[in-house]
C-alpha cells in the first residue's frame, strides 16, 4: 500500500532544453522540453495540451505564503522526431532554467 | 374541363404590421447591449468522454485529494463529475470534479443500486459568495475557522456510501485499491500505460 | 566458446526490429555476411524480405529446408519438426508473452500484482525467519 | 548523374526532333540505371550525344519506362562490368554482388565504389550486367556464400542503442558491459 505520507508523483519529469532557435536566431517565447520516456514523435500525441509547471524557490514568501513560485505553460506541439516538444509559458522561461527540471502534468486529461 | 378549386379555402388578408409609418419620437439615450439571442434549440446534455460512465473508478490528478482513486457516481448538469471516495475508505467525500482533471481507469463498480438523492446537484455544491470571500479574508488573518461540514452533507454522504460500500465490497481487493493512492514510478510511461 | 545457433538455411529466428518485430521467421537463403533472406510464411506471416542480422535473434530451432524454399515447403518443414509447439513451450517465448500481458494490465490489475508480490515476499520472509531460530 | 541512392532500371526511348527533311528520324532505346525517371532521361542524353549528334535541345524523349524485376524472392548472383574514372585515369572493372534484384546489386555497386574507391556516381558507366549461375561466379568472397549448406555463427553481436534497448532518455551512462555472445 502506498502510504499517505509517501509523496505521489502525478507528473512526468521533463527538462527545459532551451529555446526554439535556428543557428543564429533564438525565439525566447517558445521553449523546448524533453519529456522523460518520450523518444518518438508518435508518443508526443498523449502530451499535447498538457500543463507544464516550472517551479522555482525564492527567498521571500509569495502572496500565498509559500516560497515556491510556479510558471505555468503547456505543451503545444512536437519538435523534431525524437520526442522533444515545444511549449509556451505564461511568462517565457528565464535562460537560467535551461537544463532545469520541469513537471509535465497529466491534466487536462483525455484518458 | 377540369374545374380548378382553390385549395386551402379563402385566402385571409396577410396580417401586415401596424404600420405606424412614422419613426419613434423618442430614442433611448444610451444603447443597452442586448444579449444575442442564441439560436440553439435546447442546451445539449453535458458531453463527457466515453471512458467515464457512472461507476467508473477515476484517479484525481490535482487538488487536495490528488492521486486518490474514487468512484464516479454520475455526470451533473454542469458537466462536472459527482464522485465519492467512498468516504470511509479513502476520506474523499461527495464532491464535484472537472473531468479534465481525472484519469478514468477501466475498472467499473456497479452503482446501479446506489441512489444519489436528487437534491445533490450543482446548486448543492455551489459555494455561497459570502463563504468564499469571507474564507479568503480570514485566511490571510490566519484565523480562518475550519470549514464546517453541514449535517445535511454528512447525512447524504452516509446515504450514498451505504450502497456504494456494498458495491465496492463485492469485488475482492477493490477496497484496498481505492484506499491506495496512484503514483507514477520511474519506469512508468503514461503514454504507453493502460489505466 | 561453442556456438550452437548458426546462420543457415532453415534456421528459425525472431525479428527484433522493424515492421515485423516480434515475429518468427525462417532463414531461407544467405545473401552475404550482413543480410539474409527470411520468410515468415510458416509462422506469423511476416513478409519475405531481406533483413540484416542485427535485426533478428537466432533461436535454437532449425528445420530442414532447401535454399530459397517457398511458403508451402516451409510450412511442411515446420509441421514435420513441430517448431511452433517447440517455440511456444520455450522459456524465451513464455517470457515474451508474460511481458506482453504485464504491459497490458490495467491500473487495478497492476495493484493486485503488487499485493500478490507483497504477500508472497511476506510469506517467504516468515518461512525464512522460522529456519533462523 | 550527380546522385545515386536506391537505383531503378529504366528503358528510355528518344530520337532527334522531326524536321521537314527528316519527318520520322530513327529512335534509339537505352536501358540504364538511375534513382528516378528524371535522372534516367538526363543519362539518356549523356550517352546519346556520345554516339550521335543529338542533344536534349534538338531531340525528344519518346518514352521512359521503369523495368521492375518480377522474381525478387530468390537470391541471385550478379556480375557487373563497369568503366569508371579514378582520380588518375579511366579503368574497366568487373564486380560481383549477391542480391534479390539487379537494381539492388547496382545499388550495392555504387555504394561500394564510393566506399572502396571514392568514386562519385557521375564517373561510373555501367557497361554490362548479368545474372550468373553459381559455377560462373569468380570472386572468392562470393563463393563463400554460394556454397551449399553453409553455416556460420554471429560471434560478436553489438547491441544497437535504439533497438529495443532502454530508450535514449533513460540511459546516458551504463555501468554494465554489453553482452556480445549469444550462444
Amino acid at each position: 500500500m502506498v502510504s499517505d505520507t509517501q509523496p505521489t508523483r502525478l507528473y512526468v519529469k521533463g527538462v527545459h532544453l532551451g529555446f526554439k532557435r535556428g543557428l543564429r536566431n533564438q525565439y525566447n517565447h517558445t521553449s523546448l522540453i524533453k519529456i522523460g520516456g518520450v523518444d518518438e514523435k508518435k508518443d508526443v500525441s498523449f502530451y499535447l495540451g498538457k500543463k507544464i509547471a516550472y517551479i522555482t524557490k525564492a527567498s521571500k514568501a509569495g502572496k500565498d505564503g509559500s516560497k515556491f513560485r510556479v510558471c505555468w505553460g503547456k505543451v503545444c506541439r512536437a519538435h523534431g522526431s525524437n520526442g522533444v516538444v515545444r511549449a509556451k509559458f505564461s511568462r517565457p522561461l528565464p535562460p537560467q532554467s535551461i537544463g532545469a527540471p520541469v513537471r509535465v502534468m497529466l491534466y487536462p486529461s483525455n484518458v | 374541363m377540369a374545374i380548378f378549386v382553390a385549395t386551402g379555402g379563402p385566402k385571409k388578408a396577410p396580417k401586415t404590421a401596424a404600420s405606424k409609418g412614422k419613426s419613434p419620437r423618442m430614442y433611448p439615450a444610451d444603447d443597452v447591449p442586448v444579449p444575442k439571442k442564441s439560436r440553439k434549440a435546447t442546451k445539449a446534455a453535458p458531453k463527457v468522454r466515453g471512458s467515464i460512465t457512472p461507476g467508473t473508478v477515476v484517479i484525481l490528478l490535482s487538488g487536495h485529494f490528488r492521486g486518490k482513486r474514487v468512484v464516479c457516481l454520475k455526470v451533473l448538469k454542469s458537466g462536472l463529475l459527482l464522485v465519492s471516495g467512498p468516504f470511509k475508505i479513502n476520506g474523499v467525500p461527495l464532491k464535484r470534479v472537472n473531468p479534465a482533471y481525472v484519469i478514468a481507469t477501466s475498472t467499473k463498480v456497479d452503482v446501479s443500486k446506489v441512489s444519489v438523492p436528487a437534491s445533490v446537484d450543482d446548486a448543492y455544491f455551489a459555494r455561497s459568495e459570502a463563504a468564499a470571500s469571507a474564507g479568503e479574508e480570514k485566511f490571510f488573518k490566519g484565523d480562518a475557522s475550519k470549514a464546517v461540514v453541514s449535517d445535511q452533507r454528512k447525512a447524504d454522504q452516509k446515504a450514498v456510501d451505504a450502497a456504494l460500500m456494498k458495491a465496492v465490497g463485492s469485488t475482492p481487493v477493490l477496497k484496498q485499491y481505492l484506499n491506495a493512492k496512484f503514483t507514477l514510478t520511474n519506469n512508468d510511461r503514461p503514454h504507453n500505460m493502460v489505466f | 566458446m561453442v556456438f550452437e545457433r548458426y546462420v543457415e538455411v532453415g534456421r528459425v529466428a525472431l525479428v527484433n526490429y522493424g515492421d515485423s518485430k516480434g515475429e518468427l521467421v525462417t532463414i531461407v537463403d544467405v545473401v552475404d555476411g550482413n543480410k539474409c533472406l527470411v520468410d515468415g510464411a510458416a509462422a506469423g506471416g511476416a513478409p519475405r524480405q531481406v533483413i540484416s542480422y542485427s535485426r533478428i535473434n537466432l533461436t535454437d530451432l532449425k528445420v530442414a529446408l532447401g535454399r530459397g524454399a517457398k511458403g508451402k515447403a516451409q510450412k511442411a518443414a515446420w509441421k514435420a519438426a513441430g517448431t511452433q509447439a517447440a517455440w511456444d513451450s520455450s522459456s524465451w517465448a513464455k517470457r515474451l508473452a508474460n511481458k506482453k500481458t504485464r504491459a497490458g494490465l490495467n491500473d487495478f490489475s497492476k495493484f493486485k500484482v503488487m499485493c500478490a508480490k507483497k504477500s508472497k515476499s511476506a510469506a517467504v520472509a516468515k518461512k525464512l525467519k522460522s529456519y533462523k531460530k | 548523374m550527380t546522385v545515386a541512392g536506391v537505383m531503378k532500371q529504366f528503358q528510355v526511348v528518344g530520337r532527334k526532333a522531326p524536321t521537314e527533311e527528316v519527318a520520322n528520324p530513327e529512335a534509339f532505346r537505352i536501358v540504364l540505371f538511375a534513382p528516378n525517371a528524371v535522372i534516367a532521361k538526363s543519362k539518356f542524353w549523356y550517352f546519346m550525344h556520345q554516339f550521335r549528334k543529338m542533344k536534349k535541345s534538338t531531340g525528344e524523349i519518346l518514352d521512359v519506362v521503369e523495368i521492375v524485376e518480377k522474381n525478387t524472392s530468390q537470391v541471385k548472383n550478379y556480375g557487373i562490368w563497369i568503366r569508371y574514372d579514378s582520380r588518375s585515369g579511366t579503368h574497366n572493372m568487373y564486380r560481383e554482388y549477391r542480391d534479390v534484384a539487379l537494381t539492388g546489386a547496382v545499388t550495392q555497386l555504387y555504394d561500394e565504389m564510393a566506399g572502396r574507391h571514392r568514386t562519385r556516381p557521375r564517373s561510373i558507366q555501367i557497361i554490362r550486367t548479368a545474372a550468373l549461375k553459381t559455377e560462373d561466379v569468380k570472386r572468392v568472397d562470393m563463393l563463400q556464400y554460394t556454397s551449399k549448406d553453409q553455416k556460420f555463427p554471429l560471434p560478436h553481436r553489438v547491441h544497437q542503442a535504439k533497438r529495443g534497448a532502454k530508450a535514449l532518455s533513460d540511459r546516458t551512462f551504463t555501468t554494465v558491459r554489453p553482452t556480445t555472445f549469444f550462444k
